[in-house]
């Protein structure tokens, strides 16, 4: 046998319309674990969907251990031994834990379930995290910990390759170390990782071997030894080099433009903060420390104990509706679910959260909303067809800047963004971040709601860390700022080491 | 906590049978006639369809769809079973065929859903409109009756005692369904297609083919059901099933089915056809007239979706809080 | 029978019920009988009034409980209207079959459980049972004969050509209504068609003779526009008989919405129309001299109520056998805007419907 | 990547909407050739017309505002119903000597709010509008039931009757429906409210987080939906003197069943009035056809689903093929 697990042959793939992969070769080391990168909408998740059985492929081939390999569904890649944990939680809520893990394995007769040996859930679970209970039903856990349950299926069926598609994208620090763990632990069994992120740090702590799409193309395969570091990834990823630094902002410090009083609900405790005009804000602390309940909750669209004061009037925010009135607007954490309308096209969309731009006493414009529509596409520079295209046919990057519109549409005071950048590749991070800082620049001010300290660390004049749900503290950015400082406030240390 | 965890739909099917528990105390109170062996296995007799049919649709609701071509399936069902027999053909025999037509009503049911990609709620409704109206042009709405039908009538009279046979069907069709809800993969497919259909497909469950499995119990059980009803009449009818979809969902999302999937249990809904049942029985008993009964079910329907729903359930969990 | 009344209103319109007066001994049981009533529906006026007169009758008559459950028109439904009166213990069950076939079985059963039943207008097929029925065919044919007659008269050169509004799917309804009607327009003229539409009367005899016959289920929206297609493709119709009271006046309003369905003087212009029942929708057409709908069959409401609560309770009281056939009959009427003046209308009308409807055809056609 | 935009050419393009009224469209048209080939006398006469018009009169005023409902990711099973209440309401105000202008209007204020009052239950409780319509379903039949005693109400001043008439050749149901749909057509292209009922049908959570009120949107559809439910009930009863308690037991299937033969998406998020109105239209002039065929109303429905699959599968061509 070859030490090639997989051999990927001229693999192409094309959806109505886009090529999503074209013509990629690259093999898979026996035991390796074999990172993939690439910018949003590279085709690494298409590659996935192949070698996995979920699409079919338009042509090529794929060896698996030498042999021709097509799958026709997942069921028949998982029995041949290619597991994998797919971008979107796989997890039913009102099944219990074994329940999800056994999904799709149980061994039956004539349909009825025979009572098998659960011993290897148990063992599986142990492994990874042990306060999770079998019994347990999925909607009780975190999401983190339905991240977990659903690691456990991929092991639980005794794969040769398992394949990951952004796995720590909403784990903490402390279980995205027990995963590596369990990677290197899966390795030296000689199982085969296909594991793909944008975290770049991820990859260099972890690839044996790193391969690299642009726009559905092969660029480089290269074991890990070849590679310098991060530029040189990012480099490969879209062909040129980003510095990303941090300018001050010009702040009033005399104008308060919101100011939190002891806000607290389920899960906030005690939050009191100011933001000044001009200012760009920044809250930084892992997941679930509440990041995006206080946006929530500044927007109206959550209930809240404590004062809200906006431009110095309490607010008793009660609803999103009120919160533009106000001239505050959100970019939400989740685009495809809760920033765009996806069936419906960029003009109609742009003007949606506020129509007074296009309409006279309620009655549309529909030039004007045509006109809007291309002013900010030109403005941003969102990459389409026209206005009247569906948002879904969009990359992520180009949605979220359909989002941006909107709110820019608002001509806002405060701009609220929850990971504005999550799930965007490096090149659309960048106009994003300079789309902020021209608002910014404009007038208005800005609380960045995020999980990536680089973001943080090069947007924001003040940061705000936070820890299960309460401040531990604020920074002032510059260059005394200390990561290291910063990383163990958030995971909870000492305030003041 | 924990008990809470273990119980959250059987809490539910509890203060549902408390709630029925409540309503036959209350109509027996006002009719002491309401309970006694007659009049209660009269309640089963009548709704074994409703019961049956609540069994399969838990299934189908519950992992995401909905079928609404039962009662023309059921329709169809009765005029081609008095055909068969009037062509001669055994009685019982016959009724196999029924549930072999029911088998084929299930897949072309899940063929214009899966395949042509129409949602479960339209795909249905069009079955419904052909069934239905296939029912009555194949007899121009006359129904059909004669000698051949006698040995199945003899069903409906038979009796043990003093329970008539349809009790025994009932019991034993709920402990197959609950059999297939617990300990087969049907059950738990069903909860996962319609909590998360991704989650399933991607865990290998070949969610097309469950389908199929979900439509096909219903499609069988609502040929039986027109069988049973050709037994029940004398003759078949083509006007048969005329309603029943409604009625057994409203049964379903009152036993505690989630409408949107993924949540469901055939004992809740068995407890919730129950209720339905006892309270057209129990106002007939009081004699309250047939139109005051549609204006309660509409309420007692929209009281339960509302104690169903998270955000009264919020509102009163603060309430009780406060 | 002791049915053979002649037809005219003027004479059947009388309210005394024919036998009432023989049930000698009103309160027999101490606590009165219970008496539980099956109609047909209660969504059509004459129905509604029927079961409206008998509990009055049954109360004032011989003090007895009654009951009534509606199955609406649904056979299932109907069996377990019957089998809940068993369960509620009732002396007796006065049932109007939905269909003739479907009740056997359940008749059967009220009578082992020793409950009397006893069925009016439809008789069950196997009928073992005393039966309460209306010379209604003959009615029929009769207002057939005429309404041919007066056409003829009308327009002696328009060839006769039927259409029929009905309940394709009810053999009672051939038997009593559409058949009959045909038989009497074809004993005044001899060339209707022959084609055959499929609809056989429960005798098997293949009913002939419209031109066009359409399903409307006694449903006023699809009488209208099943009668609208039918007016567009049958334009020189110009009997029209709707067999009752929603097929009737759908067929009216379809011919009205078309333009057509008026009279001048009481002469119809373009075609005329009959009704079946004589509610007041149907008298106030009747009466009005710019409507061509001219005639109406007149089921009589009170006098067949209080027959029903007569015979059961002879039942109850063991006058009657339970367990044999008997037939009676009740006379049924038809009325004609030629004859029958507006008073005979409207005293027939306040006898037989319970004063609830502000009908005035008098105050509001007369002089 | 940055300013591809404005590089790009702007020809005239058919979005998936435009392939979509214009492909029921042609199958409307088509519908009417046959229609006149087999019957080249009748079909387009005067009568024939105006009682295709009368037929679809009903489903077209409805079902303008049930687009909208379905528009925004809601069902609503109740509009029969509703019809059937407002007809009696209306019949037994007016046999007691209301005014009938006014019992008019009291009915379809009736109307509105029962639906207003669906729309607040589904919104406010954020709960399935398949299940909360159908309990309303069974309230308004039942209310309508009760109000008539069961039987028709007769006996109404023949005033009403000038609700529902035909003026000369021209029926009134035919000029209120072609009004209605008028002044819907101009709501779901010129308003902002029905900007909002795409984007709630589209995606509920990013229309809140956008400000946009669900529950204005939702309440405000299905008052619509309701009024102009009793205003059919309102002209069915003046149309046959009569108030049944029984009229409109299709409605809510029928405007389903125009709405998505016309292109609407029964999920939400799609859909317009003039495709609602091609398919109602096409509907009823299939019935014409059939019914001048000859065919039993039983094998036109078996007719009608299979159109319906149809129908529904072309949408899904077309949206699948037309990716703008
Ligand atoms: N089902 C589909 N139909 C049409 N186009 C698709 C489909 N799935 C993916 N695409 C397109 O194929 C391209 C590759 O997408 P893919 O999801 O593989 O990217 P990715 O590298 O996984 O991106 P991300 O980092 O955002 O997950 C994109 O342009 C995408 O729009
Ligand atoms: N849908 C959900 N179901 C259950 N728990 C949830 C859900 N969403 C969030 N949580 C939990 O609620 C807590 C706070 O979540 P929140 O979204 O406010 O955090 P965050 O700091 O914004 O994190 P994120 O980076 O995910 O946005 C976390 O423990 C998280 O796991
Ligand atoms: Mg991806
Ligand atoms: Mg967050």
């Amino acid at each position: 046998m070859s030490d090639h697990v997989l051999e990927i042959k001229n693999i192409s793939k094309h959806f109505a319309g886009v090529k999503a992969l074209d013509d990629v070769s690259f093999d898979i080391v026996r035991g390796s674990c074999h990172c993939l990168i690439g910018e949003n909408g590279a085709g690494k998740s298409t590659l996935i969907k192949i070698l996995t059985g979920a699409h079919p492929k338009t042509s090529g081939t794929v060896l698996y251990n030498g042999k021709d390999f097509n799958p026709a569904s997942t069921k028949d890649a998982m029995k041949a031994g290619i597991g994998c944990l797919f971008q979107e939680l796989n997890v039913v809520e009102k099944l219990r834990v074994e329940e999800n893990i056994c999904l799709g394995l149980e061994e039956t007769r004539f349909g009825i379930i025979k009572k098998s040996s659960n011993q290897k859930v148990f063992d599986v679970l142990r492994r990874i995290d042990s306060s999770i209970e079998p019994k347990q039903y999925i909607e009780e856990l975190s999401v983190a910990k339905r991240q977990v349950v659903e690691m456990a299926k991929a092991l639980a069926m005794d794969s040769d390759v398992i394949i990951m598609d952004e796995p720590t994208a909403s784990l903490t620090e402390e279980e995205v170390k027990r995963l590596f763990e369990i990677i290197h632990d899966l390795k030296s069994q000689g199982i085969t990782i296909i594991y793909i992120s944008h975290r770049l740090e991820e990859i260099m702590e972890l690839a044996d071997y790193v391969t690299v799409l642009r726009d559905g193309r092969h660029i480089a395969t290269k074991p890990r030894a070849e590679i310098s570091g991060r530029q040189e990834l990012i480099q490969m990823m879209i062909g040129k080099v980003i510095v990303e630094d941090y300018v001050p902002n010009k702040i009033d410090e005399n104008i308060k433009l919101i100011e939190l009083k002891g806000v607290s609900n389920k899960k906030l405790h005690n939050i009191s903060f100011d933001l000044h005009k001009g200012e760009i804000l920044g809250f930084y602390g892992l997941i679930g420390a509440g990041k995006t309940e206080i946006a929530r909750a500044i927007f109206g669209a959550d209930k809240y104990a404590g004062t809200i004061l906006v431009e110095g009037r309490d607010v008793k925010a009660v609803s999103p509706e009120k919160a533009i009135t106000n001239g505050i607007v959100l970019v939400p954490e989740e685009r495809r679910t809760q920033g765009i309308c996806t069936s419906l096209s960029i003009a109609v969309n742009t003007p949606m959260m506020n129509y007074r731009t296009v309409s006279h006493k309620g009655i549309l414009n529909k030039k004007q909303q045509g006109r809007l529509a291309r002013e900010y596409i030109e403005k941003i520079g969102t990459a389409c067809r026209d206005e009247n295209q569906s948002v879904a046919f969009l990359s992520g990057g180009n949605q979220q800047k359909v989002v941006l519109s909107k709110c820019l549409n608002v001509s806002p005071k405060v701009l609220l963004l929850d990971e504005p950048t999550r799930g965007v590749d490096v090149g659309a991070k960048q106009e994003i971040y300079q789309i902020i800082r021209q608002m910014v620049k404009d007038g208005c001010s800005a609380i960045v709601f995020s999980s990536e300290l680089p973001e943080i660390l090069g947007l924001c004049d003040r940061i705000g860390l936070l820890y299960d749900g309460e401040i531990k503290m604020f920074l002032k950015n510059d260059e005394h700022v200390e990561t290291r400082h910063i990383m163990s406030v958030v995971t909870g240390g000492v305030e003041n080491e | 906590m924990r008990n809470n965890k273990l119980s959250r739909s059987t809490q539910k099917n509890l203060v549902l049978f408390v709630i029925l528990l409540v309503l036959c105390a209350f109509f027996y109170s006002q009719n002491n006639r309401f309970i006694t062996v007659y009049n209660l296995t009269n309640m089963v007799r009548q709704s074994l369809p409703n019961f049956i049919l609540g069994c399969g649709m838990t299934f189908v609701i519950a992992s995401g769809a909905i079928d609404l071509s039962v009662g023309g399936t059921m329709a169809l069902s009765a005029m081609l079973y008095g055909y068969l027999c009037i062509w001669g053909i055994n009685p019982w025999l016959a009724v196999v065929i029924v549930a072999g037509f029911g088998v084929v009503v299930g897949i072309f049911n899940t063929v214009i859903m899966e395949k042509l990609q129409i949602p479960a709620i339209m795909a249905t409704l069009a079955t419904w409109i052909i069934t239905a109206g296939m029912a009555m042009s194949v007899c121009k709405a006359i129904p059909i009756t004669g000698p051949e039908l006698k040995p199945i009538t003899v069903l409906n009279s038979i009796k043990f005692g003093k329970i008539p046979l349809a009790l025994p069907i009932c019991i034993v069709v709920i402990a197959v369904f609950l059999f297939l809800e617990k300990k087969t993969i049907l059950g738990k497919y069903a909860i996962a297609i319609g909590g998360n259909d991704a989650a399933a497909h991607f865990s290998g469950i070949n969610v097309t083919k469950m389908r199929a499995c979900f439509f096909v119990l219903t499609g069988v059980l609502a040929g039986l059901s027109g069988v049973w009803q050709v037994a029940r009449l004398g003759s078949a009818d083509p006007t048969i099933g005329t309603g029943m979809e409604f009625k057994v969902v409203a049964a379903c999302i009152l036993g505690g089915v989630n409408i949107k999937g993924g949540e469901g249990t055939v004992s809740g809904v068995m407890i919730g056809t129950a209720i339905l049942i006892v309270l057209t029985n129990g106002m007939q008993m009081m004699d309250i007239g047939s139109f005051y009964q549609d204006i309660a079910t509409g309420l007692v329907l929209l009281a339960s979706v509302l104690i169903n729903s998270d955000s009264v359930g919020e509102l009163m969990g603060k309430k009780a809080a406060a | 029978g002791n049915g053979g009344q002649t037809n005219q209103p003027s004479q059947s319109g009388s309210g005394s019920p024919g036998t009432s007066a023989t049930s000698s001994d009103p309160g027999q049981t101490e606590k009165g009988a219970y008496i539980g009533k099956v109609p047909i529906t209660l969504k059509h006026d004459v129905h509604g009034n029927d079961a409206k007169w008998a509990e009055i009758y049954a109360k004032e008559q011989y003090g007895a409980t009654y009951e009534v459950i509606d199955p609406d028109n649904d056979l299932a439904a109907e069996i377990a209207a019957v089998e809940t009166f068993i369960g509620k213990g009732v002396d007796g069950i006065i049932l109007h079959p939905v269909d003739e076939n479907g009740v056997n079985g359940i008749i059967q059963e009220a009578r082992d459980a020793g409950v009397n039943i006893m069925t009016y207008n439809v008789k069950a097929s196997d009928c073992k049972v005393p039966f309460l029925g209306i010379d209604e065919a003959e009615v029929a044919a009769q207002m057939g004969a005429d309404m041919a007659k007066q056409w003829i008269e009308l327009y002696p050169d328009k060839e006769v050509k039927v259409g029929l509004i009905s309940w394709t799917n009810i053999a009672f309804c051939f038997d009593n209504r559409t058949g009959p009607f045909l038989k009497g327009v074809k004993t005044v003229v001899d060339y209707l068609p022959t084609d055959s539409w499929g609809f056989k009367n429960s005798a098997g005899e293949d009913l002939t003779g419209a031109t066009y016959w359409v399903h409307a289920g006694g449903d006023l929206e699809l009488a209208q526009t099943v009668t609208a297609d039918s007016i567009t493709k049958y334009p020189d119709v110009n009997i029209v008989y709707g067999d009752n009271v929603s097929n009737g006046l759908g067929a009216l309003s379809a011919y009205e919405a078309a333009g057509r369905g008026k009279a001048v003087d009481g002469v119809p212009v373009t075609e005329i129309i009959a009704s079946t029942d004589a509610s007041d929708g149907e008298l106030n057409k009747l009466a009005d001299p710019t409507s061509s709908l001219k005639y109406c069959l007149g089921m009589q409401p009170q006098t067949f109520a209080y027959a029903q609560v007569d015979m059961m309770m002879e039942i109850i009281n063991g006058q009657l056998d339970n367990d044999t056939y008997v037939e009676r009959t009740t006379p049924d009427v038809y009325f004609n805007y030629y004859k029958d003046s507006l008073q005979d209308l409207q005293d027939w009308y306040n006898t037989q419907y319970l004063p609830s409807s502000p009908l005035d055809l008098v105050g509001t056609y007369g002089a | 990547m940055s300013n591809q935009a404005s590089a790009l050419n702007r020809g005239i393009k058919f979005t998936a909407d435009g392939v979509q009224n214009l492909t029921i469209f042609c199958i409307f048209l088509m519908a009417c050739v046959v229609g006149f080939i087999l019957e080249p006398k009748l079909f387009f006469s005067p009568s024939n017309v105006t009682s295709i018009l009368v037929s679809a009169s009903s489903v077209i005023i409805v079902a303008s505002a049930v687009t909208l409902v379905l528009i925004s990711g809601n069902l609503n099973l109740s509009v029969g119903g509703t019809g059937a209440m407002g007809a009696v309401l209306f019949g037994l105000m007016t046999r007691a000597g209301v005014p009938i202008v006014l019992a008019a209007l009291l009915a379809v204020v009736l109307g509105l709010l029962a639906g207003m009052l669906c729309g607040f239950i589904i919104a406010q409780f954020k709960l399935p509008s398949f299940i909360v319509s159908l309990a309303f379903r069974y309230i308004t039949r039942g209310i309508a039931l009760v109000g008539a005693g069961g039987a028709v109400i007769f006996g109404l001043p023949a005033g009403i009757s000038k609700i529902g008439m035909t003026i000369g050749s021209i029926p009134l149901p035919a000029v209120y429906a072609i009004a209605v749909v008028l002044v819907f057509v101009w709501i779901q292209n010129k308003t902002v409210f029905a900007s909002t009922a795409y984007a709630v049908g589209a995606n509920e959570p990013a229309a809140h987080l956008s400000g946009i009120s669900n529950r204005k949107v939702v309440m405000s559809v299905f008052a619509m939906s309701g009024m102009l439910a009793a205003f059919v009930g309102v002209v069915i009863t003046s149309r046959f003197t009569a108030a049944d308690s029984g009229i409109l037991s299709t409605l809510d299937n029928d405007c389903i069943i125009a709405a998505v033969l016309g292109g609407t998406d029964i999920n939400g998020g799609r859909g317009t009035v003039f495709g609602m109105l091609m398919g109602a239209l096409f509907i009823v002039v299939l019935t014409n056809i059939m019914n001048m065929l000859g065919m039993t109303t039983y094998t036109q429905d078996m007719v009608k689903g299979v159109v319906l699959i149809g129908a529904i599968l072309l949408n899904n061509i077309i949206r699948k093929h037309v990716r703008i």
